[in-house]
């Protein structure tokens, strides 16, 4: 909570203020969109790690915290971006070779463990999973649990319904209420003072926003406050869930961001190449992450006839037509 | 008689599932476009919708993720991840949902494993996990379910239960808290599958012309009932334009 | 669940075709803001009686279906209309003589009742209530609850949190979901298929919606379909919820709808000395309920002169200026 | 001295309670005037929020409710009440929200009534009921209370617990399962009342000018230390001009 008029500050210094060792994160958008990319990379360029990460499908910018070795437990849903990687390739090779702890729900588990967060209550119901190994199978050990604080004693709990079996339910899956230390979300428009607008779908991000400590945006266009609150019915987080706000163009590249610009295939493929082999990950690494200073330079380096390419058509929101393959 | 593929084939074979008035439940690929035929052919009453919040996309291209922009466009509401779970876990609305699914292993009642082969604590290979699915496979009416027929995928016993199928058998889902609905049929690229109303297992509905009944065991490693299989009609040329002409004419997923 | 393209029918048809006696409802809207009013007076035209009412603050209507006689049970957080009525007066009228048999939750509690009914789950917690009234007072008797299967055998469970205090929460209190048979809203804006837009403040109409089995939906304006489609951000319920599409202008007066038009003062102010009377407000029914034969007419009689004072300005969306004593 | 009426007091010693960055929950009438005149005097950076679920509304007008069109305009978001109450809830924003409220009984823990005077099954007078009250009062950091002060309203026992206070005393509320914060002070036509720090337990903190403390006592059913008692001062020429002239001209609350 911050009613701070002006939050505005650089991408090095907010990640640096809100982003330590251990911290436990949760990301906005959903496999191959809004992502916050730049963010991301300037955690991986800070080297910070020990992250526990709450995700649901957040997709490539998950997969670059694990390949960068940020991260040491991961609560997640689904580790995929669409058609570019049906499982992300170095969140794979983690678990495979066990130096990354997960712990596994659906979607609508993570969603409503955020949910439970931004309402402030201990867990949410579901009838999702019940029979699922979802349900048997954990991750984090009991005794894991036990010892840290900062995570519940229990996966999820199956109860009976205690309402004698009303709305037809002999049973319920409570799943426990997430808080992140922080939450990162790229956006389209923001101002000053920290309102935000969202274009298109919204994912989980209001949610994981409201669930969190600290809120970082950053956003594509910084606004003026009279331009967001001649149409409020359009905004979704008020000014007092945020303490940075971050204006950084292009800020989801590689991911897409609706009526900015499309995913970038080029980017995506030469990611999945360079993740199946170690060797080649290193130089991705190398070259796009650690090599660049900030995400204006990475975006340089792409070059402007790519950026041109996927530039989103005012019509549709994204680029028509753009090779995909 | 019209060629085609075999990945036309099972397009067709999952559209033609689809009823008027059906809410599709998509994942990317093969599935989206089964859903996008059927609503150029038998069911221009379905509405598609995506996990992510959309609700009836326009899809004048082909989306590469459900969180593709192209599934924004146009829609009747862009919602959120909250919103498309809880019309799936609403009864009324759930019940006129059909979600389209893949995984890596199935069972003989239909349950999935798209999370891990081997050990779960140790596991041979990870895979993308649930996302969704265990999501939509308990709460919709109906889902139809693609795999590739491989006797390392039909397996007697899955790795990991993602997604619940008829979980034991008949009866069973109730028990457990389930919604009433389940799988309706597995489309592999062999044949067509179904569940016995009674007992919840599955049998062979239909082979792929070509495809003998005995073919199909030999890729299982559960045996099913053959004596119901009837030889599939194949995708008619009317159906094959549509697919090929309204909705991959880029050929992202057909290939 | 209703695919149909064309949804659009008259008042009179709708409230027949899905109101029955005896039917569990919801209105939407706030006190003095956006309830279907229009509905309102038909139902009490067609003289429908034994409702069972599902309200948060519901306001106006609420005390007209209850002042007309048309509701026997009622489940509500606050019968009030702002500052025309600190306590709805034929709600305290009906209450006082024990002809109308009452439920108390608050606000949040009936709101998260929608919410659950909306996600098909049977309950949502809550850290309200705990230590008051609500919880051990039961308007509806134990015995009520057992012998009617349309309402659940508690008003509410009180349980310790299974998840060992997780979420710094020792104990949460259930509240039963609520699937009403019908909601009744009153848009700005719908297409034929039954996509809805509101603007301002949504209040719980989308839970309302969600909730229920059949959803009536009254609107200003009837627009075209790509009308809504192009800015799908803005579009809160979509079509496969809704039943039935009736275009009525004016259809939240004498209550506000915002951007379209204020409330009207007078006409509140002439209902409160009407209902604080019952001869002088079974006179108030005649002329303003029985005795017109729809709410265009109603309309009429409030004549040109008032309704140009409540039309709201098109930059704040009331009626600037408007005298609201 | 400047000239004011009691009903201008009684305003501005709410607004003296609002701290800067404190997010304010603001009812209809005489709660929301306080807000508005605490914004323009000693907390600017202040928030008003509605539980219907507008935030930091401009209030060009005075709202005759909290679902008045005029709360909707120029805000930060146009939410709904699931948002407005999830804010309240939440630890981290719920700590930052002072709520202010009113009651047609309160005893002396500061737990309100305003649903029934008389037996719940047998009223005597039926009010409104709870509407938000409730919630707020469980959940949020602060409460501000405006009470007329009268003994059938300042009773030893409710009639009905609507809203809880520090219900019994020190530590209930944390045993009940509420949120740590509760009511902080009382303001009525004749006094501002606190609640000590270790019992819990009402006392008068400042009477106003020409009242004295056994004047206070005689409107009430029990007994308050006096000790404390200080002589509250009066709103100053630039409060009062600031309240007259920003927060309400038509005088629709002020009367």
């Amino acid at each position: 909570m911050n009613s701070d008029q002006n939050k505005i500050m650089d991408l090095r210094t907010a990640i640096r203020r809100f982003v330590n060792a251990g911290a436990h994160i949760s990301i906005g958008g959903f496999t191959l969109n809004r992502n916050p990319m730049a963010a991301v990379y300037e955690i991986i360029r800070q080297r910070i790690t020990g992250l526990h990460v709450y995700a649901h499908s957040n997709g490539q910018g998950v997969d670059e915290l694990v390949g960068a070795g940020c991260v040491s437990r991961l609560e997640i849903a689904y580790a995929g971006s669409g058609r570019f990687a049906p499982t992300c390739i170095r969140f794979r090779k983690a678990v495979e070779n066990r130096s990354l702890a997960v712990e596994d729900y659906s979607n609508y588990q993570m969603t409503l463990r955020f949910m439970a967060g931004s309402m402030g209550i201990p867990f949410l119901p579901t009838r999702s999973g019940l029979g699922t190994s979802i349900i048997d199978k954990w991750g984090f050990s009991a005794e894991l649990r036990k010892t840290d604080p900062k995570i519940p004693n229990q996966k999820l709990v199956v109860m009976e319904n205690p309402l004698d079996g009303w709305g037809d339910a002999d049973r319920v899956v409570l799943v426990p209420a997430i808080n992140p230390d922080v939450t990162i979300l790229h956006v389209q428009t923001a101002d000053a003072q920290g309102t935000v607008r969202i274009q298109g779908l919204t994912f989980a991000d209001v949610e994981q926003a409201k669930a969190a400590r600290c809120l970082i945006v950053t956003c594509e266009e910084l606004v003026e406050v009279d331009v967001l609150r001649a149409a409020p019915d359009q905004n979704q987080i008020p000014f007092f869930c945020v303490d940075a706000v971050v204006p950084v163009p292009w800020g989801a590249f590689p991911t897409a961001c609706y009526r900015y610009y499309d995913y970038d295939p080029v980017y995506l493929n030469q990611y999945r190449q360079a993740a199946i082999d170690d060797e080649r990950y290193r130089t991705y690494l190398e070259m796009f992450v650690y090599g660049v200073p900030d995400h204006h330079t990475l975006i340089e380096r792409v070059g402007h006839r790519r950026l041109e390419a996927i530039k989103a058509d005012p019509q549709t929101g994204y680029a028509v037509n753009l090779d995909r393959r | 008689m019209a060629e085609y593929t075999l990945r036309e084939m099972m397009t067709i074979a999952a559209a033609r599932q689809i009823r008027d008035n059906d809410i599709v439940f998509c994942g990317t690929g093969i599935s989206m476009l089964a859903a996008m035929a059927a609503k150029h052919i038998s069911a221009p009453g379905s509405v598609i919708f995506f996990e992510t919040g959309a609700i009836d996309s326009l899809l004048a291209e082909v989306p590469m993720a459900v969180a593709d922009p192209r599934v924004m466009h146009w829609t009747s509401v862009n919602g959120s991840l909250a919103d498309a779970f809880a019309f799936m876990q609403n009864r009324s609305t759930g019940r006129q949902v059909v979600g389209i699914m893949g995984a890596a292993q199935i069972d003989r009642y239909g349950n999935l494993n798209s999370t891990v082969i081997g050990d779960y604590f140790r596991p041979r290979v990870r895979l993308s996990g649930s996302g969704g699915a265990c999501d939509v496979a308990s709460f919709v009416g109906r889902t139809i379910i693609f795999m590739q027929h491989e006797k390392r995928k039909f397996v007697n016993r899955l790795d990991y239960l993602t997604s619940p199928g008829w979980l034991q058998g008949a009866g069973r889902r109730e028990q457990a808290g389930l919604a009433a609905g389940g799988p309706s049929v597995v489309i592999t690229n062999m044949a067509v599958m179904a569940f016995d109303d009674t007992t919840r297992e599955m049998y062979i509905m239909a082979v792929f012309p070509g495809i003998s009944p005995a073919q199909v065991l030999d890729h299982m490693e559960f045996k099913v009932d053959i004596k119901r299989a009837q030889t599939f009609a194949p995708p008619s040329a009317a159906e094959l334009a549509i697919l090929r002409e309204k909705c991959d004419p880029q050929r992202l997923i057909l290939g």
